[in-house]
């Protein structure tokens, strides 16, 4: 009893002082029951619990629902809700501006699967440190239902329309392309999808979270394979994750053979206990090799499926002087009289 | 000079029949592209420079990479005219597929220097033909066959060195500039010049009249291309991030720009930059990450020509109305679509200031010369801060990738302007932070930037009033977009001022912006020297206008538009702001066929408008000059 | 019908102190979107249609799915005025989040239905109130939870039926034309109705002056949204390949055509399609498609609206340039950027008009009613095959997602026009294909097509002559944009003729476009029986303009023209084609808030600028309607 | 001898009777040496082997070097150079206008890798029926030797910068997407390059052939990993290629334990002799394994890779008329005028 109180008591400020409600954003204007409101409560509790300074954090976000989300966590944040699909372009930018900013970025499957395809798929190859999330409900929720290129052969509209091309794996991609952190989750696995927010703030890199998030208005009905029940049912857990944050001191006892640990960036430990299937996540071929065989068997999985902390992000490979570029003082980007003096008479 | 002198006294005399034409002709060196001409054409025109003969050198090639015919045009005026001359006098004919033609397309009594094998002087029996064993010279200088290809070109430099006066020590200082510190390299070039030099010496009469004399004209002056200018400009404006993705005849502006950079703004201990260049996977990437580092507070740019602009249209629409800076360089190429990629052209005039759906409205700004480059991507950074707004600067094919004359450049006189980014002072001055609220009146709000500790706010390209909330009310909207106009308007008088130049004796206006410039400043002279017609002139250069505009107009009866586009582009604007009745005094001059515009052109129009003439030359059939304006 | 009749002869008598108004006034039903209200209010529209009563119903929904306020308004009008009216006399308060606002904005005597207990009548005395225990009522049609809250909404519309008059029959004819042959949903909606009737009859005692009685002005028209009669044009219009992105408002256009193509264009025997829709990954590849399929002969559309247009621009230079056929439905709303995606504006005039770099310009066709997005959707493919040329229909949210009063459709007079594609009687005719050869003198060339057997033509964006070769001389490139400036030269006749209607006392003319014609048509008696101002009337129906433009102009001393954006758009195309005397004589009247323009605000706007009135009032000054035309 | 002179002739007329210059275009305008010269070749010696009736082909191209060598083939055939890195959506097109066209699209690895990605992956996913060829030199020619993203990390260009990130592989995201048919070849080796492309008119979907084509002017030196040296020496063939076209009656002898057979769309068949891995290339995961070992190992996997001889391609999925939309007359293409009543009717 006393330990309850007492960690209840712990819960209200975090690490650096800071109360929940400084991470909770406006209030939503999404349908009720909508599975982008969880996630949004996920990123929430997971920059409470990792003790994020706000004013490094930004977010950013495409159109769509999903893409309006950001409003609704975060309040205190600066943010930019950019343009369908070029996200992680502007992302790309305002880190390099800025390479201490911590961002999340917010995508939908249409966002990210269509229009921002590109996009996406150069933002993985450059391994931006960000968290790129996509709420993946298999259709677009904003303009009212149609299919995205996530949805499954066979999965069928309200209207009884049946999808008969092949789904993009984001997940797939992503580590095809060189995403260095990617996972899978569903929207209503609140200690699954925590766990992951949570070593992804600890991981330097891309770090790709295709979420599961059922659209109760127009995509949750029998037939469709991206539903509440049918994800729910679908869904292939492939590990139970403990997380333990770099500034807890917490040591784990595990048995070395079934569970697997990862070191992350900040020195974060992630443990990795393998249910459903036996791999290594740091392989690239076994974790395709995963995505493929679920997939086959019409299911989802969920986890971590590939990661590979110790890779140069984009920032660092740009070899930039360690102030923010945007912050940069005059003298120091503007060259003396002299350099122009020197260019000048290169050319008389 | 010594060496220059001799150079003059050695030089044989011209036939009797003709008076010397003294700096003041055009040389064309007609070659391959891909053949490696370019350093032997920078080296000559260098050189004609250094000796103080204003100049101007163009190049004209095609769009592939190697194997095509390309032109490089040499003008040299000694009365400072260094816009494009229709006429050349002097040819070097290197390449076999185009010499009969072009030298069919000279005048009589020029001159041809070809390759002997070429039999030129078959062709016509009215120009004076200089024979080169080309061949046979290069195999004196060097025995490796993949030098042999560039030498050759250094052989012609060698023969006009003799034939022009051009002085030899010049070319070499030149091509010293051309290699820096390859001592190897430079010598055996300065090698194959003196065979060049010998053999004209030993085997060519000169029996024509051109001739380069030095003179002090360039007292100062630099010679560069556009891009190079814009890029230094970009550089001394403390750009941080730059995101771009090549196409000509952008592609030098940022590739120079990296090469600067790299110079000079690494930390010489550390080997950090403070900058960051990404070469993005298309245009619209190139432009989002612009806006992304502009939001986060950096000074961010990227350059792209007519195809990239109209990829942009999205993402500028969003910079304007959600207000983050960024400056677009747009060198422009013949369009529309992907058109003449290596022609010039002022055809993204509409398209850059309407750029995107909905109200909206750009600034543009339209260097005519690489100082404007140079200065004006100074001024563009400041702009962008301070407006909050996509800032774009218009230069072209011609201005960008030609080398020019033109003044040296200035440190920038005042210290970088970033706008009305809040910090603690001000937010206590102003009380009250609102992402868009117009505190002072002038439409220019104030913003907050990520990663320091002011407020934060939520930047959408959606509706929102001025706390940055969410916003669908009608009053809210129209208050925001009226506030948008408001600040547009007070750009007027923060852009660069136009050039004005009033003649109180001329009825006449003429108006011209960008690299028309040059040919603007030759016609008018020519109008009052054939034709007596004085004339006075306004070079915009920059959108919106200045009340000045309207002044000028006012003060003539007929003002002449000069272009470089089929549809009266800049006209087209100007009508949007003047009063009708001024508007009826515009008279458009166009041109778009991709060469560069020339003051014969603009001359003998306007002569035709003003009645001076009546007949209708063929070249000027293919111009329905009203085409695009005419009215109903 | 009896029916009817009876139902107005059991009215209760109005209140004694006021006058009936008789098919005189909008019905405002405030609601929460995602509530199911649509099926009720579109029922209670069409039930009053076919009472033979003009009305117009319009939905202002946010930019959300569901949770947050929604305004469904119905005007009815004996006078057949169809446009927005701002004022409100009868509101159905089922939001309680908006309802106190919503009441207070209503003018006195106004009427409200409301669920009892948001309490309304505490707010104001001044109006008539009708509270309705909505939750109690609903209990007795049925228990199964998720149809409650559909139900809810057609007891309001069994309440009207009895406060207004609104014939029950008609009313389930309207459901049944909703739900076709589901007998039960019908049967339930009914007795929701009966239910909603019963209570009025029983427990609210008519105070109000507001009824609707049967006329007979509807004769022959039919209700539809324009979107739907956009597809059924394109379905008549014979498409076969359609590309498209979802995007509000013009989703619903592929949407319905998708319906109707399935229903009709299906062969009965093998189940193939004679036609294929793509849902394309984004909006360029969505045009690209289109482009590809015209390209290949076979007549193709896009639809989008404001972002979609603008990141369109490079594929539209290409299809201009290279001179393929491509029907694009630009369904405005209120930008710039994201804007206010579920508003309407005529904000992409500009933008559609000089679509992408270079000069190029093109096309638009503005209808007005659903009836002109059917005819103009016919039109449109045969324009876009005989020109090779993209061109736009300009729609909007209000024109394509409300319900209009229209003409019935009329079947295709002409057979389709597939313009000059190349066959053997052809090639024989004109001796010899040179793709980009001006035969006819029109600036149209002939096109041959991949998989038949006549000859072939590579196809680029890049320069090319007559015969489709590559070229970058420069004689070839203007002859071939000046045969494009002919090509768009020559459509001014083949495209729609404007409206014009001529009243020889006016000295002022109107000119206005799309829907911004409802508003004037209902100014135009204002002003003439308010102010006895005498006003003529010019529509036009697409750019470029007709000659009859400029004659209209000079018949009169000043002409407004009325235009639903900030930037006047349309009167700067106007002034690039007018005289600039005509031009002068051009005046703005603006409305750009999101919201439909209504009668009031052009009437008042006039009236102050013709010098009728003096003072602003408050709404104006949030309009300074010469913002963005201004003179220097 | 006699047999020799006789297939000499027989070589001059193909199956339907046409010259072989009747498959060539125009004169070249690209460099000298540049390998797309060569893949022109081999388009013109398959077109022309396989008696490909001219008037049924069409060939398309976005832009680049690259995208302007279809005019330098097939020149009395329709073609479209359309905008960069647009030519997916074009060709998707003009293939639903008309379902009998035999479509040939051309690209670089920059129109397609870096602007084109986007609808690079969505016609992988459609699979459709076309031969897209990516003519790939791991830079980008017509702009003057920019890195593409097909670049490998550590390649350098001639000015020395050196390239850090990671290359897109082509064949690996076609795999993944969709694409029925994925080969990768080389320039230079004639006698592969043309089996698969005979292969690729035989086939029905997406041929996605990725072949290596030197840029001798920007990016054949020495540390370049494009450069025709290395390339050549890189190459690991995976199989020897045996096509048999349809029309011809041969027999081929093979021993099964290390020769394939695949039996293609039209009936053609292709022997393919496993050579460097041994590994069934309709197998997707054993497909993904080549290439990421042969990556690995820093060499290039040439040969047919993945094939899927039978998979609903996208016209097929679209249940069109026989007919090509583009042909259809007005009376199948535009409703009755009963049916506009109906219309009416029901909206009186
Ligand atoms: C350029 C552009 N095209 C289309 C749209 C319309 N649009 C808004 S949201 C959306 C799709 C959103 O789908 P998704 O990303 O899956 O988000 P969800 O709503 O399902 O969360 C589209 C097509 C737009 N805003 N901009
Ligand atoms: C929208 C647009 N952006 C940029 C360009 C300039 N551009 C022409 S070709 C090219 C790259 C070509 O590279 P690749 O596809 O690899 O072809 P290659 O020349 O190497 O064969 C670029 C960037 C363009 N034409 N259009
Ligand atoms: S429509 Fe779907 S995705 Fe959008 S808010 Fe509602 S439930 Fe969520
Ligand atoms: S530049 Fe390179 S890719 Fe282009 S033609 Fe020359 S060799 Fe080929
Ligand atoms: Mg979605
Ligand atoms: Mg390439």
């Amino acid at each position: 009893m006393a330990t309850a109180t007492q960690s209840l008591k712990k819960k209200k400020i975090n690490r650096i002082g800071l109360e929940l409600p400084v991470y909770r954003g406006s209030k939503t204007t999404l349908c009720a029951g909508c599975g982008h409101n969880a996630i949004s409560e996920r990123i929430i509790d997971a920059c409470f619990a990792m003790g994020i300074e706000p004013t490094q954090l930004v977010k950013l976000s495409g159109i769509g629902c999903s893409s309006k989300s950001p409003a609704y966590f975060l309040g205190s944040v600066h943010g930019f809700n950019t343009v369908h699909g070029r996200m992680p372009s502007v992302g790309t930018g305002a880190l390099i501006a800025n390479k201490n900013l911590v961002a999340i970025g917010v995508s939908g499957d249409g966002d990210t699967g269509a229009i921002g395809i590109g996009q996406f798929i150069h933002l993985m190859r450059r391994n931006l440190p960000i968290i790129y999330i996509i709420e993946d409900n298999g259709c677009y929720g904003l303009t009212k239902g149609q299919f995205s290129p996530t949805a499954d052969v066979g999965s069928v509209l309200k209207t009884g329309v049946v999808n008969d091309l092949p789904p993009i794996d984001t997940c797939a991609l992503a580590i095809q392309l060189g995403a260095t952190f990617v996972a899978r989750s569903f929207s209503g696995d609140k200690k699954q999808l925590t766990a992951i927010l949570k070593a992804a703030l600890s991981h330097r890199g891309t770090a790709m979270l295709d979420v599961l998030s059922p659209c109760v208005t127009f995509n949750d009905h029998e037939g469709s394979t991206k539903s509440y029940a049918y994800v729910k049912s679908h869904a292939d857990q492939l590990e139970e994750l403990d997380f333990v944050p770099y500034f807890e001191d917490i040591s784990v006892d595990y048995e070395p053979g079934e569970t697997q640990e990862v070191t992350l960036h900040d020195g974060s430990r992630l443990y990795l206990k393998k249910l459903a299937e036996s791999y290594d996540p740091t392989d690239k071929m076994q974790a395709l090799g995963v995505l493929h065989d679920t997939h086959e068997r019409g299911e989802f999985a969920t986890g971590l499926i590939y990661v590979k902390p110790a890779a140069d992000d984009f920032l660092t490979t740009l070899n930039l002087v360690d102030e923010p570029l945007a912050s940069l003082p005059e003298d120091r980007v503007r060259p003396s009289k002299a350099v122009l003096t020197e260019i000048m008479e290169s050319l008389a | 000079m010594p060496a220059s002198d001799v150079a003059v006294e050695e030089r044989p005399a011209p036939s009797a029949s003709v008076e010397p034409v003294v700096n003041d002709f055009s040389i064309q060196v007609a070659t391959v592209n891909g053949s490696g001409s370019q350093t032997a054409n920078l080296v000559l025109l260098r050189a004609i420079f250094q000796m103080g003969v204003p100049v101007s050198g163009k190049n004209m090639f095609p769009s592939n990479i190697a194997g095509l015919p390309t032109w490089f045009t040499i003008r040299t005026n000694k009365d400072g005219y260094i816009g494009w001359k229709k006429k050349t006098e002097v040819l070097v004919a290197m390449n076999p597929e185009t010499a009969r033609e072009d030298t069919l397309n000279l005048d009589a009594d020029s001159m041809v220097v070809y390759d002997e094998s070429l039999k030129l002087d078959s062709v016509r029996s009215d120009l004076v033909f200089y024979p080169v064993p080309f061949d046979r010279l290069v195999a004196e200088v060097t025995r490796d066959v993949k030098m042999r290809r560039r030498i050759r070109n250094m052989i012609y430099d060698g023969v006009l060195s003799r034939l022009l006066g051009v002085d030899l020590d010049q070319m070499e200082i030149a091509l010293r500039k051309q290699f820096g510190n390859k001592v190897k390299v430079v010598a055996l070039n300065r090698q194959a010049l003196d065979v060049g030099y010998a053999f004209a010496e030993q085997h060519l009469e000169k029996r024509d009249p051109y001739r380069i004399e030095s003179m002090d004209e360039n007292g100062g002056r630099i010679l560069i291309d556009g891009n190079a200018a814009a890029a230094i400009g970009c550089m001394m404006a403390g750009v941080t991030v730059v995101a771009w993705y090549p196409i000509t005849p952008s592609s030098s502006l940022c590739e120079t720009l990296i090469d600067y950079l790299r110079k000079y703004r690494v930390d010489k201990e550390t080997g950090k930059a403070s900058f960051a260049v990404v070469q993005a996977e298309d245009e619209i990437a190139a432009l989002g990450m612009a806006i992304g580092a502009g939001w986060a507070g950096a000074r961010s740019m990227t350059s792209t020509s007519g195809p990239g602009i109209s990829l942009m249209g999205e993402f500028v629409g969003l910079a304007y109305y959600a207000e983050v800076p960024a400056v677009i360089f747009d060198v422009q190429r013949v369009g529309p679509s992907t058109g003449l990629p290596t022609r010039t052209a002022q055809g993204d005039v509409l398209s850059t200031a309407f750029l995107s759906h909905g109200d909206t409205r750009h600034p543009l700004l339209f260097p005519c010369s690489p100082e404007e480059c140079y200065s004006m991507a100074v001024n563009a950074f400041d702009l962008a801060e301070r407006f909050q707004t996509p800032v774009f600067v218009l230069s072209d094919l011609d201005l960008g990738m030609n080398q020019w004359m033109t003044q040296p450049f200035e440190y920038p006189a005042k210290p970088m302007d970033r706008g009305k980014v809040l910090d603690e002072e001000t937010l206590e001055r102003i009380g009250r932070f609102g992402r868009y609220r117009d505190v002072d009146g002038d439409g220019i709000p104030y913003r907050s930037v990520p990663g320091r500790s002011m407020p934060a706010y939520f930047c959408r390209g959606s509706g929102h009033n001025e706390s940055a909330q969410y916003s669908e009310r009608a009053d809210d909207y129209q208050r925001n977009v009226d506030r948008l106009m408001r600040k547009f308007e007070t750009f007027r008088n923060w852009l660069p001022a136009p050039v004005v130049e009033i003649n109180r004796k001329a009825r006449v206006g003429i108006i011209a912006y960008g690299t028309t410039h040059w040919a603007v400043v030759e016609s008018r002279d020519q109008l009052r020297d054939e034709a007596d017609l004085q004339t006075s002139y306004y070079r915009h250069r920059a959108y919106p206008f200045r009340s000045a505009l309207a002044s000028f107009i006012e003060r003539h009866d007929r003002v002449y538009v000069v272009e470089q586009n089929r549809d009266a582009q800049m006209v087209t604007l100007m009508r949007t702001d003047l009063r009708p009745e001024l508007a009826g005094r515009l008279r458009s001059v166009l041109h778009y066929n991709g060469q560069s515009i020339d003051a014969r052109t603009i001359t003998d129009d306007i002569l035709i408008q003003e009645g001076y003439r009546v007949e209708f030359s063929e070249a000027d059939e293919l111009v329905p000059r009203d085409a695009g304006v005419g009215g109903e």
